[in-house]
């Protein structure tokens, strides 16, 4: 039945649609309305599940840890602090192969203090070997919440996935949510049980020191883990499509792009606004398109490969900014397609930190200088978008 | 006819990696003993991550979690949800972690895990040191200890701060149990493991682990120095079971110089800098003995 | 030595006994029992912590495979039977 | 696409009016959205929302600069900032706003309405007498204003979310459906 | 003076002779030499510093911060598990732009528990703005060090920096080390005061809260800073070499690039033994060289397309491995030179996780293969050295 | 001749963007007329972080250090550290936090900064949530209380567990200095800040701080709860020095319900709870009034 | 509104009163004083959690443009001379 | 370029002796360079260390797997696993071993050295009687075994390093140097 719900509350039904066993979390705005809602849903008995009063996201992620090795099905929600203080313990997860999954509200690190939209927290953890989907709507946060744990749980995967969603942007913007119906979701999503568990009985120490001679082959295996996951999202949207109807275009969503000339790359929020700029552009004539970024890990590289081949320039929005460098989306795929026969010109637009908003009229502006980038490529290929100060207007 | 007076049934295989004489090994065979096979245990970063030995190998017979560092307790908070949501009940979940990961960067989620009410047995051994780190201060270091950190310089440094009083900050916490163990005395150890494996909620137990590289120790005199540090009140067994102090062992009242000499980790102090242990040990004692209510 | 990727867990789980360790080797001094005066009052089982001491019949039997020559056992024997020799050569 | 700006005070329940409106609508098969201005506002602290309305799904998530409408839900607050920042040429505002007085001197390129949200909240004793809670009241002024949401499909959502007392907040909200007028200035 | 010390030392006596004045710092292997040391030095009055014995390494950090914010210069060190848990309050530190100074003992994460040399958590911080310098010699940890402090304390700069040694494979190697004298040092670094700092008296707040509508322009200020920090590395080495002799050619060291067909890029330890595989690869008439990637952040973009144009492949070796993508060197790099008119071929290499030993061998059989690479692509371009189970043999 | 009974300096500025009637805002202000202007003071994520205002206001006369939320201990011992190097030494550093800073999340460096005997005031504000977030619970949220994660549900729920005691755990830490303070007496909250002040090492002060929103209370009435917390003795005041205990209030001894009846927060109480409350309070006055030295 | 980045400071550094804030906007209700009634104790400008009261000659002089009219003023005057009424339009 | 592998247990000073070594050489004039294996070993456990010494300076980082010379400090060790692997054809071995003892069955392909460190450093009282501390004395002996470190650099860092019984550690060395033999097998 379709619903307003704000995103937070998405992720909440989320977790309790896929019958979330351990939930174990710490608040930090704006996720705190997750945690609420299912401490209320678990009060009310609508959820049963272990609901962890943690001290810290730290061991909030550490009681994750430890409840998935006994085979729980286990989730998280933080933000930016919170996610960042999880660093550590993220690294754990995915080293021990453990199928969590968590909400990360993504918003601006501080200093300076900041409890806004911005993709910095959740960017930094691009190394940590968990699969990231960025959403787009709160229909697909609680959609792609179901989803992970199918993805993840899955033999060849045992992997976590955190699903992010723009701070206040997805998280507190009410919007139709068709929420499925729970047999329908136990149906899609069998329980979890995980080949290799601790059981009692069965003594093993599980995660332990392991010499030079042997460590890389235990990395190898994470590897090829996120090869799997990378054919598990594309199954499991599929099988996800006929039960509800609903899908979202795999790792890398082309809106329009088939006969594009020139593409916009973004991901979350932004990435739905994007969707009216390009159908306005469209009618004025327009020869654009989007290429939504929804699976940043594992990375979109055949898609990345097979949109070079079409495009003449691609402008990449990041709502990061990696100090010494650009922005993440922008290096990585441009490092994904360094060896394509044909090179689109590459344009990187960095935009919206600190919850600096995103407006129609700026993606019209990067969508014009895109085209013009194509025609007369400058020296600088990185633009801040709206800073006061530099000369160009975005308003 | 002879009678072991403990339990005979190993949980531990012999292997381990731990050092010769390791005080953390005996510390690990007599609380399983004392807890039987229906047991699953979250170590964090300590000497006991790596005494298990090396991948395969593992030296103990129930199911052991590795941890980070800093989370034991809320590991145990994980492992307990978890089992409960299963349905497994019977088991008792414990922590098993060093005086590093619980004094310091483990305090935060054991406190948590407290004021939670996890279910489980924590149990600190205490070498009194950062030891699988090469012998670093902590914060359960003893005043007057030489630590690679606190090093005995030219102005005769060392440990300047007193040993944390994890009982005491345990005992604030208002958990329904706490004790502290010696190698020495096996016996009323299991004892206490049992007692604490009865009782709902959170129990600790403070487990005094001598190691013969960090406390500069010859190996043979591990548990010598645990029952010295009984018999001269500088660590006294005692249990406190909500709130009611219950002395164990009243241990001889030796002077404090014959637990320290055997370490050379104190090998530096001056009589007058002994002297001042002395009269710290004997006040903490008169101040057990008065909480103490064996006797009432 | 190494195994190959798939030949390993996913992560590494130890499930084998540690007595697959030789700490024996470690040792720098071996415990010999003079078993005329043993007690069998097992106190030196009840304190090795490698659990190197098995009882046979109460008697002490050191697994020389995992005793790492401690010396507490020596320490600790009331009867004082037994005492550790400087290992050597053989 | 219709957009709607709220006015109030953190603690008014300035979110809660925005999500009335946008659920309501969305009950008379509007695609809406709604969301509050991502602040970290206290209590009595001005405080935005917003929602829109269309017949299409709703993907812009930026925010609203130029609405149609704009609702105060608490007049105090004409004292503060320009409320009426953005509004389109025509618009229309709605004030909660006593009876008794007259507005002050206002742009007159608007038209607006009030309504004695707060009295009638304290008639219908939706909050306590000192601070009563005008959410309700005034989105069945709202519904007044507006050609387009039915003072039904808000008054049922309306009796869904009140946590408590939800027969005097629907019978509030009808009141003020009832005693909202427009007013010249 | 030349004298024989491990790496650790090394780090030690640059903290020493860089006169740092507040030293928080948290035991863990592979580092613990270094804080053992400092200790030393501080107990026996060879070094006037303050040592605060904390309880963690998020403490060591935030201590650091805010002795920082008050004028002190600050140092600390740590590794792996230590420097993750850092991960939040080193975005804190870079944020607050204070030029705080951290070696990290680059070591593999848990789990498996490894102990061993690994870039994974050097790299996982790559999006922290923290300057980073991979070193590969005692010399030039204790070098880069003090070049540090200067480089990272200019006005225009204010970023913290992280200096990077591998584990036990330079932190416990002995080796000659020439330790310069207190005075040169002292004339060469000035002592550390800052423009802004907090200061009794003067009320302020420092690192408060900001709304959207600021918040970019602080965060564009600090892009700013590391474009200088790229010019400031430069301009201190050079001076450096004029005060002690001693270089290390920039942020990229091409080692024998000049004529080369193919380069290898790596980093850290792994740098040092390819410079003996290329000299004697050289003598057997390969035209083979080295790239030594000595700075990562700011990422040296400049360097790398300079180097593309001038070779025909280019090796990359990561002691490191991103999940679902690649080494995230090889990423970087192809990113950066996307836009060359002439592209190399590029091939990854990853090697040596979790301590694993890279061999000249092994380095050898590396610059081998690059040179068939770029004759006939293959399809994989990424390519794990040393994994039992996989066909290639390497020894 | 009228006077005022606490300093007329003012150290902070009115226009902070606390809520209205906020029991912190009074906690500083007291504090600071304490301290004076030589003090400099960290504050770590919470309502505090928040009430100077946005950049560039600032509502303090006094240096202000932003920290990490679970790094204020760490925080005044950089502080402190570096003013010592730069031969500061009459300045007092202060930590201020909110309870979840203190109890929860920041109860690691607290500790830590308590062991290494740093120089420093450590102020918890206790509004006994994180209320910056919109009221969640906190370890130090009172047993009874709804909060937005314990809410008050089908099964008549509410926060289950006891109150974290951190002036026990402090006390455990044996700092020289604790006292809790209210902001009802700001005499006798100015004159312990101003004790501690003069005392060297780590001290700790307890401030309880009422929350309207999050009470659910009339802002009108803060003072009045505050002032009822210390008649009913659920929140006494009272300071240690050295171990010695010093109730510094009796207060009238009135039932708990007078001071939990103005509070929405625990409305729905039955009085079988309100009267364990009371029980519970009563004995724990009864153990501090024996612990009280103020007669001997 | 938004400074040029060339502007700022190095990171937020705020060094303005927070007087810039004009809280007394938030004020729902009014504190206005009977001064006829005043006994000059000053427990009101003791309590003010907003230093919103000022005292000229013991007489609380309240700053409207900060009080947000929380109403601890009224509440702990023992003369019971502070009356809050409700904030309107003018 | 030589490189040497040493052979003892955690405890023991196996590590100092490879730095002893890599400081005599550098005393010397070679460049040097000495590393442990890099382990988290308890005490007692076989430990492992190296050293390089060339004329240039070493770039290499990698371990050795094909030793010139071989240390082992403890002879009990030769029980455990196989210290000789990778020694080069007609490599040194010297080991620390009871001057009344005669070598086990041992490869022929390699020339060997002993000494009986632990008497002479139990002799000269360094470490504690039941377990003496052989490095220094070790070291002398290696001087001996080598043509290209002079028992005279070896000396000097000795007295440099030894923390305590600086005479004692020395006169060992000495002692050493001189008992040191070469053994057929
Ligand atoms: C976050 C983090 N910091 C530091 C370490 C390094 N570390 C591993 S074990 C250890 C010492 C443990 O000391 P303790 O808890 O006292 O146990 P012990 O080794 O003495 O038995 C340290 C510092 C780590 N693993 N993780
Ligand atoms: C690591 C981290 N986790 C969570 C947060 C979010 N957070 C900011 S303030 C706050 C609540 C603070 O509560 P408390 O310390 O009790 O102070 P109060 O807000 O109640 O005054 C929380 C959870 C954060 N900033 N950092
Ligand atoms: S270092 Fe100490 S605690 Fe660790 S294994 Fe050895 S004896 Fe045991
Ligand atoms: S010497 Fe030690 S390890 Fe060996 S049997 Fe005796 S007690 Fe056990
Ligand atoms: S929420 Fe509570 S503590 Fe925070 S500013 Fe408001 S009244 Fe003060
Ligand atoms: S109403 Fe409140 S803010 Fe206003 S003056 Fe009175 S106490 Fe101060």
């Amino acid at each position: 039945m379709r619903q307003v719900m704000t995103g937070n509350y998405a992720s909440a039904y989320g977790a309790k649609l896929s019958r979330a066993e351990v939930i174990a979390a710490y608040p930090i705005t704006p996720q705190t309305s997750i945690v609420e809602k299912l401490a209320e849903l678990v009060s009310t008995g609508e959820l049963k599940a272990k609901f962890i009063s943690v001290e810290s996201e730290h061991s909030a992620m550490a009681a994750c840890i430890s409840a998935s090795i006994v085979g729980a099905r286990t989730y998280t929600a933080t933000s930016s602090h919170g996610l960042t203080l999880m660093h550590e313990v993220l690294m754990w997860a995915s080293g021990a192969r453990l199928p969590i999954v968590i909400t990360n509200v993504s918003r601006a690190m501080a200093p300076p203090w900041s409890v806004w939209a911005d993709h910095m927290d959740s960017i930094a953890q691009r190394d940590t070997g968990w699969l990231q989907f960025f959403c787009s709507s709160n229909q697909e946060v609680l959609d792609t919440t179901i989803m992970a744990y199918k993805i993840c749980e899955s033999r060849n995967v045992m992997l976590p996935a955190m699903v992010i969603e723009d701070a206040f942007i997805l998280s507190h913007t009410s919007e139709p949510v068709d929420m499925p119906e729970q047999e329908a979701v136990d149906s899609f999503l069998p329980s979890f049980s995980p080949e290799l568990k601790v059981e009692i009985g069965k003594p093993m120490g599980f995660g332990s020191l392991v010499k030079p001679d042997q460590y890389m082959e235990f990395r190898y295996k994470a590897m090829l883990a996120m090869k799997a996951a990378r054919e598990r999202i594309l199954r499991v949207e599929k099988e996800f499509k006929q039960v509800f109807g609903r899908e979202y275009g795999g790792l890398l969503e082309n809106y329009r792009c088939d006969d594009a000339e020139v593409v916009l790359v973004a991901a979350g929020s932004t990435a739905a606004t994007a969707k009216d700029v390009v159908d306005s552009l469209r009618e004025k004539g327009q020869k654009v398109g989007l290429a939504r970024l929804r699976v940043f890990r594992p990375f979109p590289h055949e898609e990345f490969r097979a949109l070079a081949s079409k495009v003449a320039g691609i402008a990449v929005l990041d709502r990061s900014y990696t100090f010494g460098v650009s922005g993440a989306f922008f290096t990585e795929i441009k490092g994904s397609i360094y060896d394509c026969p044909k090179r689109p010109a590459m344009k990187n637009y960095i935009a919206g930190l600190g919850g600096r908003d995103i407006t129609p009229k700026i993606l019209e502006k990067i969508f014009d200088d895109i085209q013009l980038f194509v025609k007369r490529r400058e020296e600088t290929d990185v633009e801040w978008v709206d800073v006061a100060g530099l000369p160009r207007r975005w308003h | 006819m002879p009678k072991m007076t403990i339990p005979e049934e190993e949980h531990t295989y012999p292997g381990s990696t731990g050092c010769p004489g390791c005080g953390a090994n005996l510390v690990m065979r007599y609380l399983l003993k004392g807890l039987g096979e229906r047991t699953i245990i979250s170590i964090p970063a300590c000497c006991w991550a790596v005494m298990p030995g090396y991948w395969p190998s593992n030296c103990l017979k129930v199911p052991l979690v590795y941890s980070a560092f800093e989370a034991t307790g809320a590991s145990i908070s994980g492992l307990r949800a978890a089992l409960d949501m299963k349905g497994v009940e019977d088991v008792t979940v414990v922590g098993f972690a060093g005086d590093g990961g619980t004094v310091d960067i483990g305090l935060q989620s054991l406190s948590g895990a407290a004021e939670r009410q996890t279910d489980a047995i924590y149990v600190m051994y205490d070498n009194e040191a950062y030891m699988n780190t090469g012998i670093q201060r902590s914060g359960s270091t003893p005043w007057g200890a030489w630590t690679t950190t606190t090093p005995v310089g030219k102005n005769h440094d060392f440990k300047q701060e007193q040993k944390k009083d994890i009982m005491a900050i345990m005992q604030a916490h208002r958990v329904p149990y706490t004790a502290t163990v010696s190698v020495a005395h096996p016996e009323d150890f299991i004892k206490k493991v049992a007692k604490a494996k009865a009782i709902k909620g959170m129990k600790f137990i403070h487990a005094l682990s001598p190691c013969p590289p960090g406390w500069k120790a010859n190996p043979m005199y591990t548990i010598e120095i645990a029952r010295l540090a009984v018999d001269t009140h500088v660590f006294p067994l005692y249990e406190i079971e909500n709130g009611k102090v219950h002395v164990t062992r009243k241990g001889k009242g030796l002077p404090v110089s014959d637990y320290l000499k055997l370490q050379g980790r104190f090998a530096h102090l001056t009589p007058a800098e002994v002297s001042s242990i002395q009269s710290a040990v004997e006040a903490n004692w008169a101040i057990l003995l008065e909480k103490d209510d064996s006797g009432t | 030595m190494t195994k190959s990727y798939e030949e390993i867990p996913l992560t590494p789980i130890s499930n084998t006994p540690s007595t697959m360790n030789m700490t024996g080797l470690w040792r720098a001094f071996r415990p010999i029992v003079d078993i005329s005066k043993c007690k069998r009052c097992t106190i030196c089982w009840k304190f090795c912590p490698d659990a190197a001491i098995k009882l046979v019949d109460f008697v002490p039997v050191i697994d020389l495979k995992y005793c790492k020559g401690c010396g507490i056992c020596s320490a600790e024997c009331p009867a004082k039977c037994i005492e550790m020799i400087k290992e050597g050569i053989e | 696409m219709i957009e709607v700006r709220f006015h109030g005070r953190g603690g008014q329940g300035v979110v809660i009016a925005s999500e009335v409106l946008a659920k309501a609508a969305f009950k008379m098969g509007f695609e809406v959205s709604s969301f509050p201005f991502f602040g970290v506002e206290r209590r009595g602290a001005p405080v935005t929302a917003y929602a829109r309305i269309d017949k299409n799904p709703i993907r812009i998530k930026s925010s609203i600069y130029e609405p149609d409408y704009i609702v105060v839900l608490d007049s105090t607050l004409l004292k503060g900032v320009d409320l009426l920042e953005g509004l389109k040429p025509g618009g229309k505002v709605l004030i909660n706003y006593p009876d008794d007085k007259t507005l002050p001197e206002i742009s007159d390129r608007f038209q607006y309405y009030t309504l004695d949200a707060t009295a009638i909240a304290a008639t219908h004793g939706i909050g306590s007498k000192m601070t009563p809670i005008v959410n309700t009241a005034i989105m069945g002024g709202f519904a007044k204003m507006s050609d387009w949401v039915s003072i039904e499909a808000m008054l049922e959502i309306i009796r869904e979310v009140a946590p408590v007392k939800k027969d005097e907040n629907v019978e509030a909200a009808r009141e003020a459906y009832e005693r909202t007028r427009e007013v010249a200035v």
